[in-house]
């Protein structure tokens, strides 16, 4: 068994660097954890759920996709390839790794994405499994769980009471991993941690049925009220993935830029000609939910929420998806039963 | 298409006064250094903020902003309008890195072409002086369209 | 796709010696939106002009830029030019490569090279012109003069010989203003009212004049060309159609000690009342205020003396609604109320009297007959001191400008007083004497040496009652190096001239700017002296800064000059440099309201089709917009754009500056 | 605009009121002292003599050094503040003048405060308020010692000399037409007197020449008081040690001259003697009689 | 005593005399936890955990009972004036704290609402001051503060800023800047950003870039901050609405300075204030002029 000593994790970033790795992983600046380019000294917070989540490294806020140099009234084309350095992922939850199914699928589907599809290549993920859970966090209820994470290439178990991680490899690139790092890497045995209780339930089948026959229902309206329609769920959310294309042009020519977007924007949906099909922030959240819960499922078999909890911990009001699925879930308790049914 | 090293000036100027005083300098034949591109406003009034965000993250390395004196403006009050807003802005990009060298306000009249000559030839010099601003600019925007090695691939590994 | 044609100027040498006009024609050629570039010796003369006008037709061009001089100077040949050739003249932009390239730089390399960028960003902006009509306003051909004096009253005459109909709205009873009160007038000592009352006549006779006294503007919509003014008739009791003047109400009016305020308080006056014998129009007013049939309902002997029945208690104040293209503000002056100082006696001394007071004493038609009593006991006055600057030039106490006329008439009153009063002591106190006008310095002179005024260099510093009542005044000689008392048995202060109380209110009604103290606002100080900030808004006489009568004539002839220029074409042909607002994207945050210097942006109510009020929207109006643009950078949504020199033009100016 | 962002002025009535008398109450205005402070026992109001207080600066100082002319008031004033007296009565009219006018000056120059401070070498926040005889008095007034004026002086009638020092002076009377002003007015006819409309309210005393000049004042002051008479006047009122000096002593005989406080005194029923009206030159006696003779 | 139940009673009485059609105020969260397990500073959690507090909109008087206030009722809810949805229940009443109030009266001053179209259920501190019309509360707000407040570590690190070279303040925001991701959270936050369409969301002209890369961001920051000179409050809604901590009062606190310093500009103290950027002075300084 190949372990590593908690408090060694900068050590095994700065290996992984010299094997050739570019290192991402939860540092931490301003006191804001995020997940980010780690670099010499940075210290690698295993204490804290970064505020961004491990999608940005393969579909980063904004990047360019394409350029066109001006020729005349025309453009000529610079074929733009994807920046995809060798890269080692750290550290990441495996909620953040469970989301990965459902990049993968979105961006391959029909069209292949080159550039999602080149980093994600070049980019091996070891995942941390949690110890903790905090009030937000809701994976076991999609189907996660805090301590496996299936998809990633290794995985970081915590043992011996958080002092030491358990080097897990899972894949071949994840023994690549292993092997790069074998300088900082242990043998012995540890005693795995028990995985961390995740205290906040819901029923997903009682949602999802719900959510079936209720497009109309006057609970979106109210469970949007709080929402103020801006994109902090979204883009802190491990399995969104909404972009906008836009162009900026100079008069050297034209960057073709690929965006986030989300759903929850006012213009999401706002047509040219001023009309837009999603008019208030009820139809707005309802998209969101219905989109995570019931359409991703029932396109590509995987939901598109994997319990991680950031939405609620980003929302300026306090929202939360997990906030919605449980007024959901009481909605759906059987109406006809025999607490709320009429006397036999 | 200035030629390489030259600053490069953008100047917002009003069309009654400053822009009439840079044809003075003309019909004066005073001459003066050539970077400044002038685009020409109604009023000192009617520039935004943005023009001169959208300047910077041009790449100028000066931005100069010229109109009537205090109480000449054509509009009665454009000016001073502008005044106002320059007040703030200017404090709040000094405060983020574009210091009182990249940004230069000035009044001047449709009488006063040496002053615009000369307050050409001050920039221009201040501007050398300080150096290019492309790398400490914080507005720029850094996505060549073309970038010379963009030609093959951009990545390394 | 744009087609636009550059066209390059060398202005003979003057461009072309400097820049390489061909290479500027040439890179241009590769512009995007650019289809034809060509340079030429001289493109404003026939053959150039010719030259774009055909490439216009032949090619089809969408917009055109011409690189020569500054757009000061052609632009409005090569539009007209552009015009002809059947292209809208607002697609056609000039690159200055003279001015602001060639004659100013000397290398041939840089110059060039400028000159390319400036036809660059003029090309970017062409792209982005949009075809823009001049903007015409119909025009009501009658003007609107607000003040009777004299200044007011010549401003109507001059307007309706021009054939133009006014309306003249004066507040008091009759108009003819302070004039009216005048004695004499400097410097040629004629008899005020023989020179004015014919004017007054005339005004009242003009088949083009509508006169409305006891009449105030109440509210003002529209624009240039389209005022609508709301117009507060007050109640006169007296139905002026059937008056005839006859005098009967007001001799038989037992109020009979109410102070004349044309007197300055020296004479009576009833309740129902002409304010002066030559009242224009010579028919009486009720005061309200002092009538007792209309306090208590006791008396109407003024109605049962009236052979006509023209007395009717029941008038109401009246608003009428009148349409004018033009407006005239001439509403005078008044003077500063000594009161605040108290030196003088803070105006509890009957015998310290301000300069109309003095006027009526000299009149030959005022409460004495033309004989100067002093008010207290009716004696004559053996000693007169006259203070001037009594709130001119006074910083602390006072105001800080140069009151203008008060060296003049105080001459004046000396010199009356003089001969009327031959054994009399004039005394002046005076601080500097401002004499500028055409005989004005004789004038002065005059009042001293034929007259005998005593000049003294220097201010009062106390006025005050004896016992025997005679007034002690006592000041400094500054030229004497002394300290004078002057026992004097009547005070007469030049009081300093100032705008007339509630002129602020006007100026905001018509959306006219007014200084600290009151006086309204010229659009320019030379070159505009009598026009405004809001078009079509035009200033006559001392409501504008102090002035003497001949000043106030000449500058109500100048206004009337303005009006019937703006009246000579039926509609008002203005530059489309406009500001138009984005209804759907606008917040209503009204920093826009706030800002326009023109008054032009309005609240706008956004309403369905059944009327209710959806939202309420800032909105331009086209006919007080001067095209100045500082509302669109204000707005924060970028939710209004200007004609012109819209966002999307100067944001591609901008761009198209990229460094490489 | 923008909302008064300065703390309201601190009032006057609550607690003790300062005192600083300067030194003509101990001199030659000793009878100010008397009925200033006999005033106040009437009132109930408790004056408190500012510890360790120096001298206002008048006459010599201000013509000698700016900053000087205002430490040494600034100094009694940051006494006062540090001894927490939110109100300085100022009776002698030079003093007050001097600390009003300290008062005045630290509003306008905001770099005078510091070197004030550092000369006097006490801190001053601003705190206090100075009032001038006439004020305090109204105050008085105002709190009800109207109600105790129980032997009013009907037959008498007075005019009020205001001289300079109590008016004039930017911001030293707030709000009065310095050259017309009022404030004794109302004091006047609470003690029961008529007052008369007269000329020479603000007109010199001479003051400033009371030594070395005497003949000036002798000129002065008789117009001053030639006009009282032809107006009618049985008295002059001053608030003024060095107006009561040149009227009372200068131009001994001609009219008394009485401080509005020995005014007021006497309305309230105190002693001559109390209020220290045998120390006038010019016998008062008839005004002790309220007019009768 | 606790405020709370003059509140309800406030909140239900006018509920039930239909003089507001909504009341919106504070709630206990039904989960409200005893605060996250994640450790200070792990994420930004201004809300979601502490006090747990959630918006509350009350249409019906009997659940007037579920209104609460106290410290830890921090959200601006004066946001939500801008909501289509909450508009079109006007008249309505808003639990104003302090900060809230301020926001009011700013937005009042700017027509965002129609006289009579709002109430608010005052607070001053924890201290409930009763129903309160717009005037009232700018009352209410000058009273409670009639100095300016300024958070003194702002102003310390403001100095330190202004003491650097250019260059290095611009390397420090640039570095700042660069983690902002335009989620917006920022604008959505604010009670004044309630432009119908955001400046950024124009496109033609794009004068703002919607990338969330270096030019974009500083547009977008510099531009957000200076739209509310003059008129930000200080609530400090934008900052602790920022996921990535950006330190966005420092830009703020700035600004207000300088209006309050330049012009004697405090906002959200008078409902009949005009704008400070739609306004001027013959004497505003003039000095950076040649």
């Amino acid at each position: 068994m190949k372990s590593l000593s908690a408090d060694r994790l900068q050590d095994l970033a700065a290996a992984l660097s010299a094997a050739g790795y570019r290192v991402v992983a939860p540092v931490e600046a301003d006191g804001v954890v995020r997940f980010a380019p780690w670099s010499p000294g940075a210290a690698i917070r295993t204490d804290a759920v970064p505020v961004n989540s491990l999608k940005d490294v393969f579909f980063p806020p904004s990047e360019a996709i394409g350029r066109w140099r001006r020729s005349g009234d025309g453009f000529d084309a610079i074929e733009t390839r994807p920046e995809a350095p060798k890269t080692a992922a750290l550290a990441a939850r495996p909620c953040d790794v469970a989301a990965l199914a459902m990049l993968d699928a979105v961006f391959n589907w029909d069209f292949r994405d080159s550039f999602y599809d080149a980093r994600r290549a070049a980019t091996v993920v070891a995942a941390l499994a949690c110890s903790e859970a905090d009030e937000e966090c809701f994976c076991t209820s999609v189907g996660g769980r805090p301590d496996a994470a299936p998809g990633a290439d290794a995985l970081l178990r915590p043992a011996d009471g958080g002092r030491t991680l358990i080097v897990e490899p899972l894949t071949d690139q994840g023994r690549d991993l292993a092997a790069a790092a074998s300088g900082v890497l242990q043998d012995g045995a540890a005693a795995p941690d028990a995985p961390p209780e995740v205290r906040r339930r819901f029923d997903i089948g009682r949602v999802g049925a719900w959510l079936a026959g209720n497009f109309d229902s006057p609970l979106w309206k109210e469970l949007s009220l709080p929402c103020l329609g801006c994109a902090a769920c979204a883009y802190a959310c491990p399995a969104c993935h909404c972009f906008d294309i836009q162009d900026e042009s100079g008069p050297n020519g034209v960057v073709r830029l690929r965006n986030w977007d989300a759903c929850g924007l006012g213009l999401f949906t706002l047509h040219a000609s001023g009309h837009n099909p999603r008019p208030d922030q009820a139809s707005r959240w309802r998209q969101r939910v219905m989109h995570k819960l019931a359409y991703a499922p029932e396109r590509f078999k995987v939901a598109a929420c994997t319990g991680c909890g950031r939405c609620g911990r980003v929302c300026p009001r306090g929202m939360s998806l997990a906030d919605t699925a449980e007024r959901i879930a009481a909605a759906a308790a059987p109406a006809a039963g025999p607490a709320a049914g009429v006397p036999a | 298409m200035s030629q390489a090293g030259a600053p490069r000036i953008t100047a917002f100027v009003c069309n009654w006064c400053t822009y009439a005083g840079a044809d003075l300098a003309g019909t004066s034949r005073l001459q003066y250094a050539p970077e400044v591109r002038i685009v020409k406003l109604p009023c000192t009034g009617r520039i935004s903020p943005l023009f001169i965000l959208k300047a910077f993250e041009g790449g100028a390395d000066a931005v100069l902003v010229s109109g009537c004196h205090p109480g000449d403006c054509h509009y009665t009050s454009g000016n001073y309008h502008a005044r106002r807003r320059w007040g703030l802005l200017r404090k709040l990009l000094d405060l983020t890195g574009i210091d009182s060298r990249r940004l230069q306000f000035s009044w001047i009249s449709a009488a006063e072409g040496q002053k615009f000559a000369d307050l050409i030839n001050d920039l221009t010099a201040k501007v050398r002086e300080a150096g290019p601003f492309a790398g400490a600019n914080p507005a720029r925007k850094r996505l060549a369209p073309a970038p010379e090695e963009a030609q093959g691939p951009r990545r390394e590994s | 796709m744009s087609r636009l044609g550059v066209f390059v100027c060398h202005c003979g040498e003057n461009i072309g010696r400097t820049v390489d006009c061909a290479a500027v024609a040439a890179a241009a050629a590769r512009f995007p939106g650019v289809v034809h570039s060509v340079d030429y010796k001289y493109m404003c003369s026939d053959p150039g002009q010719s030259m774009i006008k055909k490439a216009i037709a032949d090619l089809k061009l969408t917009g055109v830029v011409v690189a020569a001089c500054s757009p000061r100077m052609h632009e409005r040949t090569f539009r007209s030019a552009a015009a002809q050739a059947g292209l809208n003249p607002y697609l056609l932009e000039m690159a200055n490569v003279r001015e602001h390239c060639s004659w100013v730089h000397a290398d041939r390399a840089a110059a060039t090279a400028k000159a390319v960028e400036l036809v660059r960003l003029m090309v970017e902006k062409t792209r982005r012109d949009r075809a823009l009509r001049p903007v015409r306003v119909p025009v009501e051909p009658t003007a609107m003069v607000v003040g009777g004096g004299i200044a007011g009253i010549q401003a109507a005459l001059d307007i309706a010989a021009g054939g133009k109909k006014v309306v003249l709205v004066e507040s008091g009873p009759s108009i003819g203003g302070h004039m009216a009160r005048l004695s004499e007038t400097f410097p040629t000592l004629d008899c005020s009212q023989c020179i004015l009352t014919p004017r007054m006549v005339e005004a009242a006779s003009h088949p083009n004049i509508r006169l409305m006294t006891y009449a105030e503007v109440a509210a003002v919509e529209g624009f240039v060309g389209n005022f609508e003014v709301t117009v507060r008739r007050k109640a006169r009791f007296v139905d002026p159609d059937k008056c005839t003047g006859c005098g009967d109400c007001w001799n038989r009016c037992p109020q009979k000690r109410i102070p004349s305020e044309f007197d300055a308080g020296l004479g009576a006056r009833r309740a129902i009342y002409v304010p002066f014998p030559q009242a224009v129009p010579n028919k009486p007013v009720i005061d309200a205020e002092r009538c007792t049939m209309l306090k208590q309902g006791k008396c109407g002997l003024c109605a049962k003396v009236c052979p006509r029945g023209a007395v009717d208690f029941k008038d109401r104040d009246r608003l009428e609604k009148v349409k004018v293209g033009a407006v005239v503000l001439a509403t005078g002056f008044e003077l500063w109320d000594h009161a605040s100082y108290g030196e003088y006696g803070g105006g509890r001394l009957a015998d310290v009297i301000d300069g109309f007071a003095f006027e009526r004493l000299a009149s030959a038609s005022g409460p004495t007959g033309g004989a100067i009593k002093r008010p207290s006991d009716g004696a004559e006055p053996k000693t007169v001191v006259f203070i001037q600057c009594c709130g001119s030039r006074d910083e602390k106490k006072g105001l800080p400008y140069c009151s203008k006329i008060c060296c003049m008439y105080t001459a004046k009153h000396a010199m009356l007083y003089r001969h009327k009063v031959h054994d009399g002591e004039a005394t002046v106190f005076y601080m500097d004497i401002r004499a500028t006008g055409k005989g004005y310095e004789e004038f002065v002179r005059r009042a001293i040496d034929n007259d005998g005024a005593r000049y003294v260099r220097g201010r009062v510093s106390r006025v005050y009652r004896r016992q025997d009542g005679r007034l002690v005044v006592k000041g400094a000689d500054t030229l004497a190096g002394r300290p004078v008392t002057v026992l004097a048995d009547m005070v007469v202060l030049a009081d300093a001239v100032r705008p007339r109380r509630g002129s602020e209110r006007l100026a905001q009604l018509f959306g006219v700017g007014y200084d600290q103290h009151g006086f309204y606002s010229e659009a320019h100080p030379k070159l505009r002296p009598v026009e405004t900030a809001a078009a079509g808004v035009f200033l006559a006489g001392a409501c504008q800064a102090p002035k003497d009568i001949p000043d106030a004539v000449a500058q109500a002839s100048a206004a009337a000059a303005k009006t019937l220029g703006l009246f000579s074409q039926p509609q008002l042909e203005r530059e489309p440099v406009i500001a138009r607002v984005n209804r759907n994207l606008c917040s209503h945050c009204r920093s826009c309201v706030h800002t326009c210097p023109y008054g032009a942006v309005k609240d706008f109510e956004v309403k369905d089709r059944a009327g209710s009020v959806l939202k309420v929207v800032a909105e331009v109006n086209e006919g007080l917009c001067q095209g100045c643009g500082t509302c669109v950078a204000v707005c924060r949504s970028h939710c209004i754009d200007l004609d012109g020199f819209t966002d999307e033009q100067i944001h591609a100016q901008i761009a198209a500056l990229e460094a490489a | 605009m923008t909302p008064p962002r300065c703390p309201p002025p601190p009032r006057g009535g609550a607690g003790d009121i300062g005192y600083y008398p300067g030194c003509s109450l101990a001199g030659g205005a000793v009878e100010l002292d008397l009925s200033i402070r006999a005033l106040a026992r009437v009132a109930g109001a408790e004056l408190r003599e500012i510890d360790d207080w120096n001298c206002c600066g008048a006459t010599a100082a201000h013509s000698l050094n700016h900053d000087l002319a205002v430490a040494l008031p600034f100094r009694a004033l940051a006494l006062a503040e540090a001894q927490g007296l939110g109100t300085v009565l100022a009776p002698c009219a030079a003093c007050f003048s001097r600390l009003k006018g300290t008062l005045v000056r630290l509003g306008r120059d905001p770099g005078l405060a510091e070197r004030a401070a550092r000369l006097a070498g006490l801190p001053f926040q601003g705190k206090v308020r100075v009032v001038s005889i006439n004020g305090f008095i109204n105050g008085l007034l105002a709190d009800g010692l109207a109600g105790t004026l129980t032997r009013p002086l009907p037959g008498l009638k007075a005019v009020p000399y205001y001289g300079c020092l109590l008016s004039r002076g930017e911001g030293i009377n707030e709000g009065e037409d310095p050259e017309s002003p009022s404030a004794m007015e109302g004091a006047i006819k609470a003690a029961g007197c008529s007052v008369l409309p007269w000329n020479f309210a603000t007109e010199c005393c001479g003051g400033g020449f009371s030594m070395s000049k005497t003949e000036a004042v002798m000129d002065l002051g008789g117009a001053v008081l030639s006009d009282a008479k032809a107006a009618g006047a049985d008295l002059v009122v001053v608030g003024c040690p060095m107006c009561h000096s040149n009227l009372d002593m200068r131009r001994r005989g001609a009219m008394p001259v009485l401080y509005l406080s020995e005014l007021l005194g006497l309305a309230a029923g105190l002693s001559p003697a109390a209020l220290g009206l045998d120390r006038h030159f010019t016998d008062a006696r008839t005004v002790c009689a309220g007019g009768r003779p | 005593m606790s405020p709370t139940p003059s509140l309800r009673e406030d909140a239900a009485r006018l509920l039930r005399e239909g003089r507001v059609k909504l009341v919106i105020g504070y709630r206990a969260h039904a989960g409200g936890g005893q605060g996250p397990a994640v450790p200070e500073g792990a994420c930004r959690a201004p809300l979601a955990g502490g006090g747990g507090r959630r918006p509350a909109f009350i249409e019906e008087a009997h659940r007037a009972g579920e209104l609460v206030f106290d410290g830890a009722c921090s959200q601006n809810l004066a946001a939500y004036l801008k909501k289509p949805e909450v508009r079109a229940r006007m008249p309505l009443a808003i639990v104003a704290s302090e900060a809230v109030g301020r926001s009011l009266v700013s937005l009042a001053a700017e027509s965002q609402f129609a006289q009579g179209a709002l109430l608010a259920l005052a607070f001053r501190g924890e201290r409930y001051e009763g129903v309160k019309e717009v005037e009232e509360l700018a009352a209410l707000a000058r009273e409670a503060a009639p100095e300016p407040r300024r958070d003194p570590d702002i102003g310390r690190r403001l100095a330190e800023l202004a003491a650097w070279p250019a260059q290095r303040r611009a390397e420090w925001w640039s570095a700042r800047f660069s983690r902002c991701t335009r989620c917006y959270a920022c604008r959505a936050a604010c009670p004044g950003c309630y432009c119908q369409r955001c400046v950024t969301e124009r496109n033609v002209p794009q004068w703002v870039s919607t990338a969330a890369l270096g030019h974009g961001n500083y547009a977008w920051n510099m531009i957000r901050a200076f739209h509310q000179a003059g008129r930000c409050t200080l609530c400090g809604a934008c900052a602790s609405a920022c996921p990535q901590g950006l330190p966005l009062m420092l830009l703020n606190t700035f600004l207000a300075a300088q209006a309050a310093e330049q012009f004697d500009v405090e906002a959200g103290l008078d409902p009949a204030a005009k704008p400070l950027i739609g306004t001027w002075d013959p004497e505003d300084d003039n000095s950076f002029f040649t």
